[in-house]
């Protein structure tokens, strides 16, 4: 059993993609249109790297709930530097999440706290420092309201915008797939107590995490923000569930080690087709909800049939260890 | 097996305390360059604080260690690990989702920046050549190795650490026979290159094989080191208990009652063809076999874990084939894993409701629970399993491996069953609760039970059981009264050296564990 | 046990990053000025009403002069989860139909990024509509969006909440609610509370009348609308205000938040009761009720957005309302449309405030700058016969207001 | 001839761990009240006590029943808000309807039991709980959509329903049944064969599946109950306001959430109470009444909340560690 990229379970996720595509494009012809490509890619960019930040924390058997509020307040951040120029605003907006990401992970990492409750924490915490800086409620530059134009400038099917997720989605996906501490990330998440014996830093792993997960969402916080020429404070309220949901479409494992960017794309991607297909049927946002629902439960069933019983067996132990390891205090 | 070898590790008056308990006490230990030197000891006696010491886990509270001559303090792990000393760890350190070259290297910092698959396989290689595992190919997944792989490439990672001591932890407690060979010639690979081991071991069988010293370890203290080349079984037993153990196995049963479980041609999944067996009121049936022989999956058919393909199992005489686990143990039957941590105890949780657990239905009135008859159920459990009432309140979890045992075994009498099923009674558990247990097995039996238990450690079977069944790879091999049977010749069945040549001769002996 | 002495640090750690944060925004706030005096309503708007009412035939019995000729709108929204916006949708698309266009909607969850995208993409097909509708997801954001359709050359609406002064250069027009004037409307109609109160022998805690406001969710621009227009048409006679609190858009937000408030004031006592929806009045009832202040006789409680359970009107337990219909604000969006092709893309400068008249209004003249809707402020009294009829006989472009306050 | 040579002293501390969480959410709520009564004396008036708890109650009820979630080691139901849309819109259009209002009650509850029971019933075949409640609760917002077209459902009873308004020996209906429902849950929890099992589960699901205990059934009463809990919001936000419509419970899902672990029920499962769960409730609305009378504004309410949510999960951990390390 060698490595396989083109997994059981991730074919079947490219099924569901080309199904939906397929289905989309009988309904409307022109869904397959490059604008359409395009308008796809765009929705793309922005879910992406919130889905591949969520799910980098999901592959570390971790999660973190405040992506959506760091987003917002790097977006104010973004668009209150504007005067810097494009680049240096999504730079400083940036680098104030990876900041706050290493603080968020180091503590999750010190205190051994479940992410899933501190995070909960820092949702509320964050979202009231995104209010507390904007007592304007919507803050608009509109002397630079032009620098939108040149992110959703087009090449072809993408945009700067969509060019840069692909780009940090590769380079994150290498990262994890190839790079001394992309692998210990992978091994940690996949075993947390097998990694620690194997005398692996046990801080490491979260902090980077966290550190990525505040990072993309800072920088998709920002670049959305500019895009829009506006920040508000109770923005991007939906990113959370919207990525955790693509990360778990796309196959990432709420139990951590088991999962890919590439299948996070296919998540993002497969959730994107579908807003897109049926805000363009003219139909209802709700319909969509309940579109995700079935997607979720359907994504649920094949994985949990496709599943080999030793692999089950397996993600059972481990996920008992983990509850075990919750209730120590780490190393 | 160089007697002559000088002084690597010195380690003396070492004394360490948890609040008011005294773990270790004035304990010296010495090791040489290239020698194996067993470490032996009841659980709680010391062994595995002097393990965690040397990991640098802890540090002691006086004592003085000395390495290479030179005095070392080895107050983190990192310090121990660059001081030479790794732990072949009991519980596998291996990560299943990367491949065997990526664990080699996980942790150590040896290979920076980029992992590709091939740079990787290319340090690999020699690594794995130095314990045996010339034919694995480093890309594969961990996941897809058996247990003695992941110990050869758990000590081929320490080697490419250049750990000079090895620590193994009970590297075979959860080997088959033929996987402990192949340790074994690893280990003694690894002091013909001059590195040193530190073996600790519950099997005794195993010191003989592959120590050269023994230190004993008895309450806190240790006992100078003896090479075992002076020592014999009842000798050693004697040291590590302070006292005669006298009969480890109580006397089999002096007659057997009528037929209570009755198991007519099943064949479930883990059997290859259908067995039959007959378990008598009062009787102690020992399944021997390695893993995946078999053995536990007749037990796991008859819980109703595992699903029963053809056959028919009846208990006192009505037909138990198709029920469910809670149907069969609200008929009396009840049945313990070989992993208790996993599936035996609940370990935060107090031993009472652990004790009581299997039995919600008996101190319940109409789903409403009765504290008082909950408690005196307990009580009675654990006055008939020698378990130290004042316990009760504890949790499971804070108990050492023997009791945890009890514990995941002694519950079942809560339902008063008819019936009890356990696969490997004692793993990892240490000599004298192991007598401790046999022995109210054995006392269970005498008062009616029938028990059925499968193991893979050949003596527990024999000493045990009344009858003997063997099995090897899903095939019901022999059954014979336990007293008709040899130990060469359970040996032979379940590895199946009758047809196979594989096994060495070192495997039989291993069977002459206490 | 050493490792856990640093635990404290954890609480500080996180402080820095928010103090970090909040000093990085409170310096460029103050650059970031938002000129924005321009009234707007809430996104996830205000309102909510009854269901029931026959959903009203929309009795508006359009100008047959302007015909549309199945010229296209491109409407570009937020959610119709929302029953305001659904209620919306449903006027635009029928004062649509009645003039012969025709109307696809591309909805999105409150999120301006979602409605963003959606433009490129209507933009990227090169297909483009007649005209453009858009109300933007969050609150005043997307005038990036906007400037992007108005780039297009084709006319640009903007509806429900109009742009900031600088975005106006991108609109065509707006067509929708001015919840400045809802607010002075309902200033208005408090003032009159506080003469009815005094004439009824009222005794008031305090010589102006003690007041509570009860708000929108923080950060809606429509709150700060209506508490602007408020305040200015009580500036000649102010009320001593004790409290203006966000709330929420629903009764249980309003019971809640005015529970608390009743708490926290007992001692002052309160007189008068401005909430910024009558489902948040309707829930400041329950809960002064409970307190055993009788809401009509002990306190006065105004409304703004109309909503479905009249019961508060019809009982007088609600002095007054400022009806704001959701429908009509989707009429009048179409309406505009039609006057701005019926004179062939004429926008006159100047805003168009009509007056409250029964009958759909036949004029076809050129659309202004800004539409706005009627907004009459009712009064009602302690005579449910009386003000029951009031709801039914009231008509408002050709429906009754009960009708138009049932969605 | 016993053999076990043990550390001891480790059994005393272990058992006063639930002890220990429990002062520590008294030392905190005591903390609040001084803290808020010398800064805020309105605060401690007995009618802003009891419109506090009041607050808290629906929020209340809606965790006690997620509490029995967590307890079997399914972390937390991520559709609590979308079952509780839903059930009052279902009796708003029953009472709307003209149906009885035991009918009206009832019914919409059973449909609330079903819910949970499906969720329930995935979950025990051994699916995930987080994606189960989070694809369920996407689907049920979608479903509360089309029932109603997105209107406002009107329950149209003339006169207030006592469940809404009534005020038994002064208080709130709604904090009786609060009350009521977390003293049932305690009881249930530790006298009943359920509760011990739903506490076992979440210890070691795979020792309770080996003692024969009831797991499925657990299991999937425990989603029912969170989900009829939530149902039980449902309606009497319908007793109260007479009307329900889709955008009811925003934010529920992660309010309730919040109470559970404000309240310091462990996240694996095994260890909590659903007093302290309504404790954590009861904390944060105190906390949010406070920062309104004190006048804070919006952020750092916010802010503050955060704190205090974040500090009450690192020290409750930290009790956690103390005591099992």
């Amino acid at each position: 059993m060698t490595y396989k990229f083109f997994t059981p379970s991730l074919l079947s996720r490219i099924g569901i993609l080309l199904f939906l595509w397929l289905a989309f494009t009988a309904l409307s012809p022109n869904f397959s249109s490059f604008s359409n490509v395009y308008s796809v890619f765009e929705g793309f960019a922005i879910a992406g790297l919130v889905a591949a930040g969520v799910g980098t924390t999901m592959l570390v058997g971790e999660l973190d709930l405040s992506v959506g509020s760091v987003a917002a307040v790097a977006g104010i951040i973004a668009v209150q530097c504007t005067g810097f120029g494009l680049v240096p605003a999504v730079l400083i907006a940036s680098a104030v999440a990876l900041v706050y990401g290493l603080a968020q992970g180091w503590i999750i990492a010190r205190t051994g706290i479940n992410s899933l409750v501190f995070t909960i924490a820092t949702l509320i915490l964050v979202r009231g420092v995104a209010f507390a800086m904007t007592p304007t409620a919507v803050l608009m530059p509109m002397d630079r309201i032009g620098m939108s134009d040149f992110l959703i400038f087009r090449l072809f099917i993408f945009s700067p915008f969509s060019l840069t997720t692909i780009c940090v989605i590769t380079a994150l996906g290498l990262f994890l797939g190839y790079a001394r501490w992309g692998r210990e990330m992978m091994a940690f998440g996949g075993a947390r107590n097998e990694a620690r014996a194997a005398g692996l830093n046990m801080r490491r792993p979260i902090i980077i995490a966290f550190a990525i997960s505040a990072t993309l969402a800072g920088l998709a916080g920002s670049l959305a923000s500019i895009k829009s020429a506006s920040a508000a404070p109770f923005s991007y309220e939906g990113m959370l569930l919207t990525g955790v949901t693509a990360a778990l479409v796309g196959g990432v494992s709420l139990y951590g080690g088991k999962g890919t960017m590439f299948g996070v794309v296919i998540g993002v991607l497969i959730l994107r087709v579908l807003t897109a297909g049926i805000a363009s049927r003219g139909a209802a946002v709700y319909v969509e909800y309940l579109a995700t629902g079935v997607i979720l439960l359907l994504v649920l069933v094949v994985e949990f049939t496709t599943e080999s019983p030793q692999r089950r067996a397996w993600s059972e132990r481990r996920a008992f260890e983990r509850q075990l390891a919750a209730v120590s205090v780490p190393a | 097996m160089t007697e002559t070898g000088v002084s690597l590790l010195d380690m003396k008056n070492i004394s360490k305390s948890y609040g008011h308990v005294q773990a270790l006490q004035d304990v010296s230990f010495n090791l040489r360059s290239g020698e194996v030197m067993a470490l032996l000891g009841e659980n709680g006696a010391g062994k595995s604080t002097l393990v965690k010491l040397l990991s640098g886990l802890i540090t002691p509270d006086s004592g003085s260690i000395t390495l290479n001559g030179e005095p070392r303090t080895l107050g983190t792990p990192s310090a121990a690990r660059a001081a030479g000393i790794a732990v072949v760890q009991q519980e596998f350190s291996l990560v299943p989702t990367l491949t065997i070259a990526e664990n080699l290297f996980l942790g150590s910092g040896d290979v920076r920046g980029l992992w590709t698959g091939k740079r990787l396989a290319n340090l690999a290689r020699p690594l794995l050549d130095t314990v045996g595992l010339e034919d694995l190919d480093p890309r594969r997944f961990v996941s897809s190795l058996s247990v003695g792989e992941l110990q050869l490439v758990e000590i081929a990672r320490l080697m490419g650490r250049n750990a000079e001591i090895f620590i193994l932890d009970e590297p075979t407690a959860a080997l088959s026979d033929v996987e402990i060979v192949r340790v074994m010639q690893v280990v003694k690979r690894l002091t013909a290159m001059g590195r040193s081991v530190i073996y600790v071991t519950h099997r005794l069988g195993e010191v003989f094989q592959i120590a050269d010293r023994a230190t004993i370890f008895r309450n806190g203290r240790s006992l100078d080191p003896v090479p075992v080349s002076e020592l014999t079984i009842d000798t050693l037993v004697e040291r590590l208990l302070g006292r005669h153990l006298g009969e480890m196995y109580p006397p089999r049963a002096a007659s057997l009652g009528a037929p209570r479980l009755e198991i007519k041609d099943l064949s479930t999944p883990g059997l290859s063809a259908p067995i039959s067996l007959t378990a008598r009121q009062g009787e102690i049936v020992g399944l021997a076999g390695q893993m995946g022989s078999g053995a536990s999956s007749v037990l796991r058919s008859v819980m109703g874990i595992s699903f029963t393909s053809s056959g028919t199992v009846h208990l006192d005489g009505t037909d138990i084939t198709k029920a469910n686990r809670q149907k069969a143990i609200s008929m009396g039957v009840g049945y313990c894993s070989d992993d208790r941590k996993f599936d035996g105890i609940f370990q935060l949780q107090s031993v009472m409701k652990n004790l009581s657990s299997a039995a919600i239905n008996r101190f319940s009135t109409a789903g409403w629970l009765s504290n008082s008859r909950e408690r005196s159920l307990a009580g009675q459990v654990a006055s008939k399993f020698a378990f130290d009432e004042s316990r009760l309140p504890s949790n499971a979890g804070n108990l050492s491996g023997g009791n945890q045992q009890k514990v995941a075994v002694g519950k079942w009498l809560a339902i008063s069953p008819k019936v009890l099923l356990v696969e490997e009674p004692t793993r990892g558990v240490d000599v004298g609760a192991r007598a401790e247990i046999y022995r109210n097995l054995r006392t269970l039996a005498d008062e009616g039970l029938t028990i059925i238990f499968a193991s893979s450690d050949m003596a527990e079977v024999k000493g045990l059981s009344d009858t003997v069944m063997t099995f090897y790879r899903g095939h019901l091999i022999r059954v014979l009264p336990a007293g008709e049977i040899t130990d060469q010749q359970m040996m032979l069945d379940v590895t199946h050296a009758s047809v196979s040549s594989t096994p060495t001769t070192d495997a039989v002996n291993l069977s002459d564990e206490v | 046990m050493p490792k856990r002495a640093k635990l404290w640090l954890a609480p500080l750690a996180l402080a820095a990053v928010g103090l970090v944060a909040a000093c990085g925004g409170s310096t460029s706030t103050s650059a970031a000025s938002s000129a924005a005096a321009a009234p707007a309503a809430p996104a996830a708007s205000s309102a909510a009403a009854e269901p029931a009412a026959p959903a009203a035939s929309d009795a508006a019995a359009a100008p047959a002069t302007m015909d549309g000729g199945g010229k296209s709108i491109s409407v570009f929204m937020p959610s119709t989860s929302n029953n305001y916006l659904a209620e919306w949708r449903r006027g635009l698309e029928a004062t649509a139909a009645d003039l012969n266009y025709q109307v696809t909607v591309v909805e999105n969850n409150f999120d301006q990024s979602e409605q963003d995208l959606q433009i490129q993409q209507a933009l990227a097909s090169g297909t483009k509509a007649d005209i453009y509708v858009i109300w933007p997801a969050d609150s005043k954001a997307g005038v990036a969006s906007l400037r992007s359709l108005s780039q297009t050359g084709v006319p640009t609406v903007v509806a429900n909440q109009p742009p900031p002064a600088e975005a106006v250069p991108f609109m065509t027009m707006y067509a929708g609610v001015n919840d400045y004037l809802n607010g002075q409307v309902a200033g208005q109609l408090e003032l009159g509370a506080r003469d009815a109160a005094i004439a009824a022998g009222m005794k008031l805690n305090s010589p102006e009348g003690n007041l509570v406001e009860i708000m929108f969710t923080p950060g809606y621009q429509a709150s700060v609308a209506r508490h602007d227009g408020f305040i200015d048409a009580t500036k000649a006679a102010p009320f001593n205000m004790l409290a203006s609190e966000y709330s929420g858009f629903d009764a249980e937000a309003g019971y809640n938040t005015m529970s608390q408030l009743i708490a926290a004031n007992k001692g002052k006592g309160i007189d008068f009761v401005y909430a910024h929806n009558d489902a948040l009045a309707l829930g400041a009832n329950k809960a002064l009720n409970e307190a055993g202040i009788v809401p009509g006789k002990d306190v006065m409680v105004v409304g703004g957005t109309c909503h479905g359970d009249l019961t508060a009107l019809e009982n007088g337990q609600q002095y007054g309302s400022g009806l704001q219909a959701a429908r009509l604000e989707g009429n009048v969006v179409a309406l505009a449309v039609a006057r701005y092709f019926n004179n062939d893309g004429t926008v006159l400068d100047g805003e168009d405030s009509p007056e409250p008249s029964p009958e759909f209004p036949a004029t076809s003249t050129a659309p202004y700058k800004y539409n706005y809707i009627p907004n009459p402020g009712l009064v009602f009294s302690s005579d449910e016969a009386a003000n029951k009829a009031i709801l039914d006989d009231t008509v408002l472009w050709g429906d009754t207001m009960r009708n138009l306050c049932t969605y | 001839m016993s053999t076990i040579v043990e550390t001891a002293a480790k059994p005393r501390l272990v058992m006063s761990r639930a002890k220990a969480f429990n002062v520590a959410l008294a030392v905190g709520v005591v903390v609040v009240l001084i803290v808020s009564g010398l800064t805020q004396p309105e605060f401690l008036s007995a009618d802003n006590l009891v419109a506090t708890v009041r607050a808290a109650a629906l929020i209340g009820i809606a965790a006690v029943g997620m509490t029995f979630i967590t307890l079997t080691g399914n972390f937390v139901s991520l559709s609590t808000e979308q079952t509780a849309v839903i059930t009052a819109i279902l009796c708003a259009m029953a009472l709307g309807a003209g149906w009885p209002m035991w009918a009206a009650v009832v019914v919409p509850l059973a449909v609330a039991m079903v819910i949970g029971a499906l969720q329930g019933i995935f979950v025990a075949l051994g699916l995930n709980s987080i994606i189960t409640t989070l694809g369920a609760g996407a689907a049920i917002f979608g479903i509360a959509n089309v029932i109603t077209n997105s209107k406002t459902i009107q329950a149209r009873v003339p006169d207030p329903m006592w469940l809404g308004t009534a005020r038994p020996l002064g208080i709130p209906i709604q904090v009786w049944i609060f009350v009521v429902l977390v003293l049932i849950t305690m009881v249930v929890l530790r006298k009943t064969s359920f509760g011990r099992t739903v506490k076992m589960i979440g210890s070691n699901s795979n020792t309770a599946r080996s003692s024969g205990l009831r797991i499925t059934r657990a299991v999937v009463a425990s989603f029912i109950i969170a989900s009829v809990f939530a149902g039980i919001c449902g309606v009497l936000l319908v007793a109260q306001v007479n009307q329900a419509k889709t955008l009811n419970f925003t934010g529920f899902n992660i309010d309730v959430v919040a109470a559970v672990l404000v309240g310091g029920t462990a996240i694996q499962g095994g260890e909590g109470s659903t007093l302290r769960t309504a404790l954590g409730a009861i904390v944060i609305a105190m906390l949010t009444n406070y920062m309104l009378l004190a006048q804070y504004e919006y952020g750092t309410r916010l802010i503050i909340t955060g704190f205090v949510v974040g500090g009450a999960v690192i020290a409750f951990n930290w009790v956690r560690g103390k005591s099992s390390s």
